[in-house]
């Protein structure tokens, strides 16, 4: 595949090139050129320690976004074993933009929930983009009910841009889908780990997108509508999408700040996509952790934890 | 999502509440012109109708408390957490500040925040009670919404009581950003503990109901009623218009449509509210109940 | 409305047609006619004995479709007070075909279920001609779910030809969503009393049309297959219904003579068209009778016997 | 109902069982042809591979004894309830009389009834596992059936295994009335218990599965998975036809169109059907099962 650049990261990719260039000439026998590959090496490492290494809010919703960056499937085929996959809502479609499957994660046997983008023209047509329409949610409900009545820890896997907007997704109920999923994910007896891996778009995220522990990847984002819709709005101008971007608090420090999110899987210097083999073997570990600690409580004293999780979040004044 | 097309239409609304002002805002000796039917009405009139235009039945805006006036049983309202203020927790200044729009929602509607929550009685059986103010940041949930709503189920809760909401909004309040999507989680998981411990839930959703309020607490009530006219979804029809890319049939979103699609109990008009909501509650909240409760 | 016509009843009807006219003519003034009259009133009377008092499982079927014949929107005006009709599956539609009400009986307050023909023909274009579609069904259990919830006994009236068998019925599943009815009624921790007030056809009445209690009315059928559809499968020729209705043990009695019905409401001679107000009150005096005997049970031994009378139907050898 | 078509269909497939048959009730040194890919078979070679064509995967029938055996652990497969019979408590006589129908069945199929039950492992883990013949009456269900799938799930709950049921069927066996259409809620009931307790049950639907058994026990599964090629509906196709007055779609009422309209798990070929099922009892019901239990 076609390296996909980011519009942020233009200056470095040029200076890449030009150095890609370079060294494939006979250094040997252009003595001379030495010095000037190496003085071009080292600026573009500085560049890209500058561009990668603070990168704002709006770029990595753009890392975020990367097509080349690990997806659901991606995730499945490196970490998860013995897959079998649950297809369907039993009442309507089955919707491949939400994968359900039972799967295996090291030593744990776990329930996987997942928005499912696809890695190519042909798949994302199939899986709408990602974007889940309600019999998606519905399928994710039946999964969360089968996870409870078998005692299967629930992990969750978040990338999505938001929840299906069609006049057929309104006209059969997205709201009332995804308002029961949040429900039922409330209350289930068993662990609940959330990843966000990529997109954690609006409602369609929160959906499948809470729980006892919410991990996210560096440059994974979650937001209350995107930076976009955002602009629109306020300024009547997407080009805002930045400004607006940076007042969401969508990263994922954001997230730890606010007591939403509990950790943060670091990725490689410009995003998961230049190594997912190392992204995705953290992220096993880092579930397999928080799997190990949540199954060893009570289920009723975990069910009122995340409650309370739930329940301490927001900032307001009393008043008194 | 829907904000984009609520927040347009509210300024458009916007009421200019003076001395002397009557319930919804208006100066009692004014003349209004119906949208519907066309005709002008002396605001009198209009108001001793529940705001319901007498010739053509159409539903004016109403404003929170008197929407749970219109409901409970005479006297019997006491507010509760009335002082709860939003704070602007994220400094949120793009565009227009949230810290001034605040003040300014607080100043035109001489509300704390959006949500109205309090203990009441309808036909004797004890209720919490809570509505929402279009007119306050078009009713949009940030942490005040969000808990004030959480706290009208945990009350319910605690105290054995049916909870009945009247709901209008357009959505999550995004200056509140994450803060304000995760309300959605939090509301939805109080109600789903009043559900589990056999608690009756009503809501009431009124013109408009969408985006995060709509796919939360406001849809998991055990009865769903709709006012007429009220038009209610996930997303605003103009984000659905364009990813449809062709113009959307007559009655989409609208209170009848819903019940055709299966996803509310019926339209009632707010003459009839009040009983409707009563009879519901004398079967799911009976004097005599000894609850059977749990899921099957 | 005018007077419609089953086939058996032809010759009383002509019978009666003749008396009624002659019985117009001036009596008095042709006192030749009067002996005329009182024998022909003693003939009608007779006839009317000899077709009525014993009809067959083929003219009970036809006596219960009879177009005149209470529904459950007369019941629901005659017997209920205080209803308030609950509407939707929440997913797809509110399918008209099912009724769901939280209704008022004397003393009981329960969720009515109900099969729904239509008056008229504009009604039952509306209500598919009172066979459900899968979110008809769908609509049911989740009134079920709601009666389980908040303690409410649940009463049902069967009167479906059966379920909708249409293209996209199989498409959303009207299989999963009758089975999913099944299920939920039967461990269902509210008393369940179940009238067949007309036509019981196959799964789209079972649907909702077992329990703690079946009561029957009189000329009420329930069968496994309509006798047309039998004739067709046995016969290749739908005439020969009669005889399958015969075969079949769709009468009230049958199915007390094979314990699957408790109880049999009498209906006027004729049936309960003659006389729809003393039929539909003897009905709510038998569901309420039952109720308050159900009502005083544990709810455990409840349903454990209402699995144990399911359980016990069927007749085989054992091979020992 | 289906059942119309099926037993028309049925005529069609009607096997001869001669001495030295072998599983599928055709002679071993025949030759038969596919009737997907037209290519000429020898029958020994198809029964080496599952009954499946090895040349375009069609899947032949096959008898509900090879199906069980198919699928679980060698040698663990001990029936129960082999003797029970079907009588003709209604003395069914319209047209075929249902007593000589039976007597027939018996004949043909060597079995007492359209349905085996038994205990056996799969992967080391207890299961209670069964399966349907479509050659005895179109695998309706009447009492018989009825009663062994109800056993089937009571001895599962008693004995805390899981229930693999291996689907074919008409849809009721009409010969025996109401007896017949009760056993769909008796089934659904029996099916609900084991759910309720915590214990997984897996179905497999085959060519065809029509009718009262598929609107109860057969779909009532925690996971279904469907064959290659398996018809699996309600209503029969000619009904459904009769009803719209138009022809029906390809594909229409297929395992992969039942799997696009959300209905069933997948469609699994006859060759990994073993092995999948053993990995989600592995999920469902581990060795270390401390079933958490209950529904949400
Ligand atoms: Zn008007
Ligand atoms: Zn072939």
């Amino acid at each position: 595949m076609a390296r996909f650049v980011m519009e942020f990261e233009r200056p470095l990719v040029e200076l890449e090139e030009k150095l890609d260039e370079i060294s494939r000439l006979d250094a040997a026998a252009l003595p001379e050129l030495a010095a000037e590959i190496a003085d071009l090496e080292r600026q573009v490492e500085q560049l890209r320690q500058t561009l990668y290494s603070a990168l704002s809010p709006w770029e990595k919703v753009q890392v975020s976004r990367h097509p080349q960056r690990p997806k659901a499937d991606d995730y499945l085929e490196a970490i998860f074993t013995d897959v079998v996959e649950l297809r369907g809502d039993r009442a309507y479609a089955d919707d491949q933009a939400i994968l359900t499957a039972l799967a295996t994660l090291g030593g744990h046997r776990v329930m996987l929930l997942a928005h499912r983008k696809g890695r190519n023209t042909k798949e994302n047509v199939a899986r709408n983009f990602g974007s889940p329409h309600p019999e998606g949610f519905r399928k994710a409900e039946r999964a969360m009910r089968l996870a409870a009545r078998f005692g299967l820890p629930v992990v969750t896997l978040l990338d999505t841009a938001g929840a299906s907007p069609g006049l057929e997704d309104e006209e059969r109920g997205q709201a009332w889908a995804i308002a029961q999923c949040l429900a039922t994910l409330s209350d289930l007896p068993v662990p609940v780990v959330v990843v966000g891996i990529g997109e954690g778009g609006s409602g369609g995220a929160l959906a499948i997108g809470f729980g006892d522990r919410l991990i996210m990847l560096e440059n994974a984002y979650y937001s209350v509508i995107s930076p976009e819709m955002c602009a629109v709005i306020l300024f009547k101008d997407a080009q805002k999408a930045p400004e607006t971007a940076s007042a969401l608090t969508l990263t994922a420090e954001d997230l730890v700040r606010l007591g939403i999110a509990d950790e943060i899987v670091p990725e490689p210097l410009g995003g998961a996509h230049r190594d997912p083999a190392v992204v995705m073997a953290e992220v096993a570990v880092r579930v397999e952790v928080a799997l190990d600690a949540l199954r060893a409580e009570d289920p009723g004293t975990r069910t009122a934890r995340r409650y309370e999780r739930l329940r301490a979040i927001g900032v307001f004044s009393t008043g008194a | 999502m829907s904000i984009n097309d609520w927040f347009k239409q509210r300024e458009s609304r916007r009421y200019t509440v003076s001395a002397g002002a009557t319930a919804d805002g208006l100066p009692d000796g004014v003349w209004r012109k119906c949208p519907d039917c066309g005709k002008t009405l002396y605001q009198g009139e209009v108001v001793k109708s529940l705001s319901v235009c007498p010739h053509c039945g159409h539903h004016f805006e109403l404003i929170a408390r008197d929407r749970i006036l219109a409901l409970v049983d005479d006297g019997t309202f006491a507010e509760t957490d009335a002082g709860l203020c939003s704070l602007d927790p994220l400094r949120f200044t793009a565009c227009k500040p949230y810290a001034g729009a605040l003040e300014k929602a607080q100043e035109t509607t001489g509300l704390a925040e959006a949500a109205i929550i309090g203990r009441a009685s309808i036909d004797g059986r004890p209720v919490v009670i809570g509505a929402l103010d279009f007119r306050f940041i078009g009713a949009s949930m940030g942490s005040v919404v969000g808990e004030k709503i959480t706290r009208a189920f945990e009350i319910a809760l605690a105290e054995r009581r049916g909870v009945v909401l009247v709901v209008a909004s357009g959505g999550a309040r995004m200056q509140e950003g994450m803060l304000s999507l995760m309300q959605m989680a939090k509301t939805a998981a109080a109600a789903e503990r009043l559900a589990k411990a056999g608690l009756p839930y009503v809501s009431v959703l009124v013109d408009p109901t969408y985006g995060g309020v709509t796919a939360s607490f406001a849809v998991l009530a055990d009865v769903i009623f709709a006012e007429p006219g009220a038009l209610i979804g996930f997303a605003g029809p103009r984000l659905v218009e364009q990813t449809i890319r062709r113009s959307l049939p007559k009655g989409f979103q609208s209170a009848v449509s819903l019940v055709e699609h299966g996803m509310i109990d019926g339209v009632v008009s707010r003459s009839e509210l009040r009983e409707r909501i009563g009879t519901v509650l004398g079967y799911l909240l009976p004097d005599d109940a000894t609850t059977a409760g749990g899921a099957v």
